[in-house]
């Protein structure tokens, strides 16, 4: 699964980071029907979470009620240099994950 | 006189200003100029009116006027009740940009589902009861009596006791400043007693029309405006992967060519042939992926499996046990009809003229939502709801094109947005509009009878096999896999579309099957093939008992009174069993839609292959008949609209639309339209639509007239198949 | 970093294209029942028995969307984020939806800002709510109105 | 430069000369009473008079109207007084009015040429497409602006919910 992150730079120590996460998903419904009238089954990214570092620092449960393609911006507050990372799962179990370098500058 | 329940109007929509100086008012809301009066002054009595120093009242509709006579309609409900001098009416669209700005005060601006004037009559006429009330207690206190003492008429008002008389035009800045009533304690006039409403008045907006002058989206003009032609993937759902610019290098006006969205390609020029005709040599490479393949057999058989499967398929109404009835019956009939896609084809072609720059997106647009236009608007650009307006115009028809699916501001807008600060006009040629449309699904139906020995009907099924609409725009609205929506018409229970017979045992079942082919609502919507199945089907069962197809259809109507009242007037008024010129014949049919009811007897002959419609008598309740001229006028059109039912397909080969211009989908012309008659029965107990529930009863008349003519029924359509052509 | 920045421009390239691929390019809503549902049953599996306070949310949509299949929402909460005070769920929730929790968030101290912009699906012009939760347990939520401008051609079948 | 004789007044323009007519008063001249509809002649929206004859300038070359006489909808009268407009008028024929640019100047046509047109005629002459289907009122208002004292405008009976007709039958024209 294909997914972009952007954040926010510079990232300086004791200032929150803005994280942009664009996970490329069909967040499939479940309420569609193909051409034979058969419904679609149900395929949505169900949960999603993020680390920094190693410790937990966003996490989210989502259902057919997010767009297709899940955009996410949300804030992490950095206190040293460290990796985001960035984890989800969908409803057929397909993993996805993104990361990032995060260098802090000293303010 | 009947209120829906939602008569509860925000007291927002009756803050007055002020702020009034001299002998106008300063107005916290600035309408654009267009917008303005000439004089300059528009006391505003309440978001609905504004009574000028001159007499003029000006009427304020947030619904499009696309020819259905809507602005002329809802102007004659706030006059009614405003009590003004009809003479002196003018009306006024407001724009969503405006609407927005003073939170929605004037609430809904989507002109569709027949809705135009029944979901706005409460709260306009409540607008225009709120106007006079202020206007009378402003010359009451300008003379220091009590607003008992004074009337009204035609925008005069009198002191009873001394005759003092007082125009609106000259209390219309003090009323301005009173206090509006509570919407609460407003007594609407009871529409048996309509002075303004209920009357055939002229149209509001015929005479720009008759000289060229109305000024239409397509007819805008701006300046350092240039012109585009588009086209998109032909192929539904295909992409674009490439185009060889360097073939145009050089030619006279051309400006740019531009990839828009991922699938179209634009060309630009400084005029609108030339960018056409570059597009027409512009080599493009389409990805048109597996849709490619789609054809109008593929689709047919995939709609064939679904007459017989036992596969997502759902019973929506079923009361008894219709199978075993049918099956049980001494006598059985059972046929199955076919209608095919259909194009809007508006007159105007779908255009949009956006001006996109780094702060501000505007667009020129016909719009049925002029909301949805600001939507798109704003997605398109990425600039915020605030940033953006919709100048909406008068529609060269709409029918259901220019609703909720906005597709050319989206086109227009992109487009724009690569030209930052130039005005773009992009029209779509007929082909492109006809390629790109969303067509009336596609749909077939299986239906099966039983009659006992005396010819009663005993038992009714049927299936329609079909594209559905909420699959392809909004497949979350289909609850439980259930879409109802494909039977419109056919609920049992009392609604905007019930059946008008009742059968011991019915059953009536929905096989989705869908095709890559983009659907939406095309006037009057699934009533339209609802209606000549079951219509149609009826005078075979009819034939087959041996009954006349009025009688037949009474005897199942009893417990219908308002369906059976509109189909005995038709008939009455149509000379039903009366005498006929040698070879002419006829053919009746009834149906429920919009709130509605409707029936028609259609008089045809058929001469060989030649089948001539002599004459129509279109019968409609519509609950309350605000303007009966104008009701004619949606009715005589319905017939031409329904022409396409009987003589026009979009076929699908290659994944593509084959007929896109009006050599190959044929349109009603003058000569094919019979006399037309009109009979309004409103039984003032509702408010029902016009501009489409009588689209689908004229097509199975016509089509029952042929059966009596011809002794075949007409199940195929268009009638090309049966070898019949319309003269 | 400028990777990503790079890359993020495609974003709504991207989004389109995924939009056109599910086959909903339509816009048209069509008979869109008018059933919204009752607000305390939406978040009382989430706040027990407590009322939430209208206080400290702000929902923030735009008030006209052209269609329901993507709807930018962002929430702001009033909150220094702090070990002591801060926010540590958040959840998105309509009265109009088939299923009506949107998404559920988790925050915490280390968010540094209580807010969160997401893309959503609505069924129809609804309310939409925020739920939040700060540390101390209380509940507050804000609200907002969005018209879903599709519904141009209703028809009550 | 080809040099055009519009409603009367003299145009140059710099265009192609396969360039159709309709485009040069559309996008050329800012005469946008003209309307396209089709581009292929079959729907006449575009329809313009060139020396009294209706042409559909969609498909017109604008090369061919070089030293003729063009009238389209704006130079048919100054105020919507020509005969064919009052009985327009008098019949509220449009709807969303789009085709009525054309379909008056083919009426018109057909009235210089016939000033009693039968219905026959009328079927004949008016072949552009109104697609609201304001052709029952078109047809009417031929005849009354022909004064044939022909002709079924619209029939509208009024049925009150009692069942009785509450007003006469109305046959205009």
């Amino acid at each position: 699964m294909l997914a972009r992150i952007q954040l926010s730079s510079p990232v300086q120590r004791g200032q929150p980071m803005e994280v942009r996460l664009l996970v490329q998903h069909p967040m499939e419904t479940g309420f569609r029907f193909d051409v034979l009238g058969t419904a679609i089954p149900k395929n949505v990214v169900h949960s999603l979470h993020a680390t920094y570092g190693g410790r937990t620092v966003f996490r989210v449960r989502l259902g057919t009620g997010v767009a297709a393609n899940p955009y996410f911006q949300f804030w992490v507050m950095p206190e040293q240099s460290g990796d985001l990372l960035l984890q989800w799962q969908d409803d057929q179990g397909q993993k996805g994950e993104v990361s990032a370098r995060v260098d802090v500058i000293q303010a | 006189m009947t209120m829906s329940t939602n008569t509860r109007l925000s007291r927002r929509a009756f803050v007055l200003s002020s702020a009034a100086a001299g002998t106008g008012l300063a107005l916290g809301f600035h309408f654009p100029a267009a917008a303005q009066s000439a004089s300059g002054d528009t006391p505003e009595a309440n978001a609905w009116v504004v009574v000028q120093t001159d007499e003029t009242c000006i009427v304020r509709v947030a619904r499009a006027e696309m020819g259905q006579g809507t602005h002329t309609g809802l102007a004659q409900l706030v006059a009614e009740e405003l009590d003004c001098d009809w003479s002196r009416v003018k009306v006024q669209m407001v724009s969503p940009g405006q609407n927005l700005a003073r939170k929605r005060v004037w609430r809904d601006m989507s002109t569709g589902g027949s809705r135009g004037i029944r979901s706005s009559q409460d709260y306009m006429r409540q607008g225009g009861a709120a106007a006079r009330t202020v206007l009378l207690q402003a010359a009451a206190n300008q003379w220091g009596v009590a607003v008992s003492e004074v009337t009204v008429s035609k925008g005069v008002i009198t002191h009873t006791g001394s005759g003092r008389k007082l125009s609106y035009g000259k209390v219309a800045s003090a009323a301005a400043k009173l206090t509006p009533p509570d919407p609460k304690t407003l007594v609407l006039r009871d529409p048996r007693q309509w002075k303004i409403a209920g009357k055939p008045l002229k149209r509001v907006d015929t005479a720009l029309k008759v000289m060229g002058k109305q000024n239409y989206a397509i007819d805008t003009r701006l300046p350092g405006m240039v012109y585009a032609a588009i086209q998109a993937s032909p192929v539904f759902g295909g992409k674009l992967v490439s185009f060889d610019a360097a073939k145009l290098r050089g030619r006279k006006g051309i400006q740019g060519i531009y990839k828009v969205d991922d699938n179209a390609v634009a060309v630009v020029a400084d005029n609108w042939w030339r960018a056409k005709m570059a597009l027409l040599d512009l080599p493009i490479v389409w990805n048109e992926g597996a849709n490619g393949q789609e054809s109008s057999a593929t689709i047919d058989a995939r709609l064939k499996e679904g007459l017989t499967s036992t596969s997502n398929v759902f019973a929506d109404t079923d009361i008894g046990n219709a199978p075993q009835a049918i099956d049980g019956a001494a006598k059985r009939v059972e046929a199955v009809y076919s209608t095919p896609f259909v194009s809007h084809a508006c007159m105007e072609p779908m255009n949009c003229t956006a001006l996109v720059t780094d702060y501000r997106a505007e667009v020129w647009v016909a719009s049925q939502n002029a909301e949805a236009s600001m939507a798109a608007l704003s997605t398109a650009s990425g600039l915020s709801l605030d940033k953006c307006e919709v100048y909406n115009h008068t529609l060269g028809g709409g029918f259901g094109r220019r609703g909720g699916t906005q597709d050319f501001v989206r086109q227009a807008t992109l487009l724009a947005k690569q030209m930052k600060g130039v005005p773009v006009k992009m029209v779509w040629s007929r082909e492109e509009d006809m390629a790109q449309d969303y067509f009336r699904p596609i749909g077939l139906c299986k239906l099966e009878a039983g009659l006992d020995e005396k010819g009663n009907l005993l038992g009714l099924q049927l299936r329609v096999s079909g594209q559905s609409i909420n699959a392809y725009q909004s497949p979350q609205n289909i609850k439980d896999g259930k879409d109802v929506r494909q039977l419109q018409g056919y609920a049992a229970e009392p609604g905007d579309a019930q059946i008008g017979y009742t059968v011991p045992h019915l059953r009536t079942e929905y096989a989705m099957r869908n095709t890559h082919v983009p659907v939406g609502a095309w006037r009057g919507v699934n009533t339209n093939q609802n209606g000549l199945y079951l219509e149609c089907f009826m005078e075979e069962v009819a034939a087959a008992a041996g009954r006349d197809p009025l009688e037949f259809r009474r005897a199942l109507m009893q417990k219908h009174p308002k369906h059976l009242a509109v189909l005995n007037a038709a008939a009455d008024k149509a000379g039903w069993g009366k005498p006929l010129p040698a070879g002419v014949h006829r053919g009746i049919a009834q149906f429920m839609g919009y709130g509605s009811y409707t029936a028609a007897v259609a008089e045809v002959s058929v001469k060989g292959d030649e089948v001539k419609v002599h004459r129509l008598v279109l019968s409609t309740n519509c609950g309350h008949a605000v303007n009966p001229d104008q009701i004619a006028a949606q009715v005589e059109g319905s017939v031409a609209y329904a022409f396409d039912t009987l003589q026009s397909q979009s076929t699908v080969a290659n994944g593509r639309m084959v007929n896109t211009n009006f050599d190959s989908y044929p349109i009603a012309r003058l000569r094919q339209l019979p006399r037309i008659e009109t009979v309004i029965a409103p039984t003032f107990d509702f408010w029902g639509g016009v501009g489409e529930p009588t689209i689908c009863v004229v097509a199975p008349a016509i089509l029952n007239a042929i059966f009596a003519a011809t002794g075949k029924p007409m199940r195929n359509l268009p009638l090309k198949n049966h070898g019949l052509r319309i003269v | 970093m400028s990777e990503g920045a790079r890359l993020w421009s495609r974003r709504q390239g991207l989004g389109g294209l995924l939009v056109c691929a599910l086959g909903a390019a339509g816009r048209v809503q069509a008979q869109a029942p008018a059933i919204t549902l009752d607000w305390s049953a939406l978040y009382r599996p989430f706040t027990g028995a407590v009322k939430p306070t209208a206080a400290r949310v702000s929902l923030i949509t735009p008030r006209l969307a052209d269609n329901g299949f993507s709807v930018a929402m962002s929430v702001r909460i009033d909150s220094p984020m702090t070990a002591a005070d801060h926010v540590q769920r958040v959840v998105l929730l309509s009265n109009r939806n088939p299923r009506p929790v949107i998404a559920d968030f988790d925050l915490g101290p280390w968010s540094g800002k209580a807010e969160i912009a997401t893309r959503v699906r609505l069924n129809g012009s609804q309310e939409v709510m925020a739920l939040a939760q700060t540390s101390d347990g209380r509940w507050w939520q804000g609200t907002a109105e969005v018209e879903v401008t599709e519904s141009a051609c209703m028809d009550a079948s | 430069m080809l040099k055009l004789n519009i409603n009367g007044k003299s145009h140059e323009v710099d265009v192609e000369p396969e360039m159709p007519l309709l485009w040069v008063l559309r996008d050329q001249l800012g005469m946008t009473g003209t309307k396209f509809g089709c581009g292929i002649a079959q729907c006449g929206s575009c329809t313009v008079h060139l020396n009294g004859e209706p042409v559909r300038s969609c498909s017109y070359p604008v090369s061919a109207a070089v030293g003729q006489r063009v009238v389209t909808i704006e130079g048919l009268s100054k105020d919507g007084t020509h005969p064919v407009q009052m009985a327009w008028k008098a019949l509220d024929v449009p709807q969303c009015g789009y085709c009525q640019s054309g379909q008056i100047l083919a009426a018109t046509t057909l009235l210089r040429k016939k000033p009693k047109p039968t219905d026959a005629d009328i079927d004949e002459a008016m072949t552009n497409i109104c697609r609201c289907g304001t052709y029952q009122r078109i047809r009417a208002a031929i005849h009354l602006a022909a004064k044939t004292g022909k002709g079924v405008g619209s029939v509208i009976h009024m049925v009150s919910d009692a069942g009785e007709i509450i007003e006469p039958t109305t046959a205009q024209a």
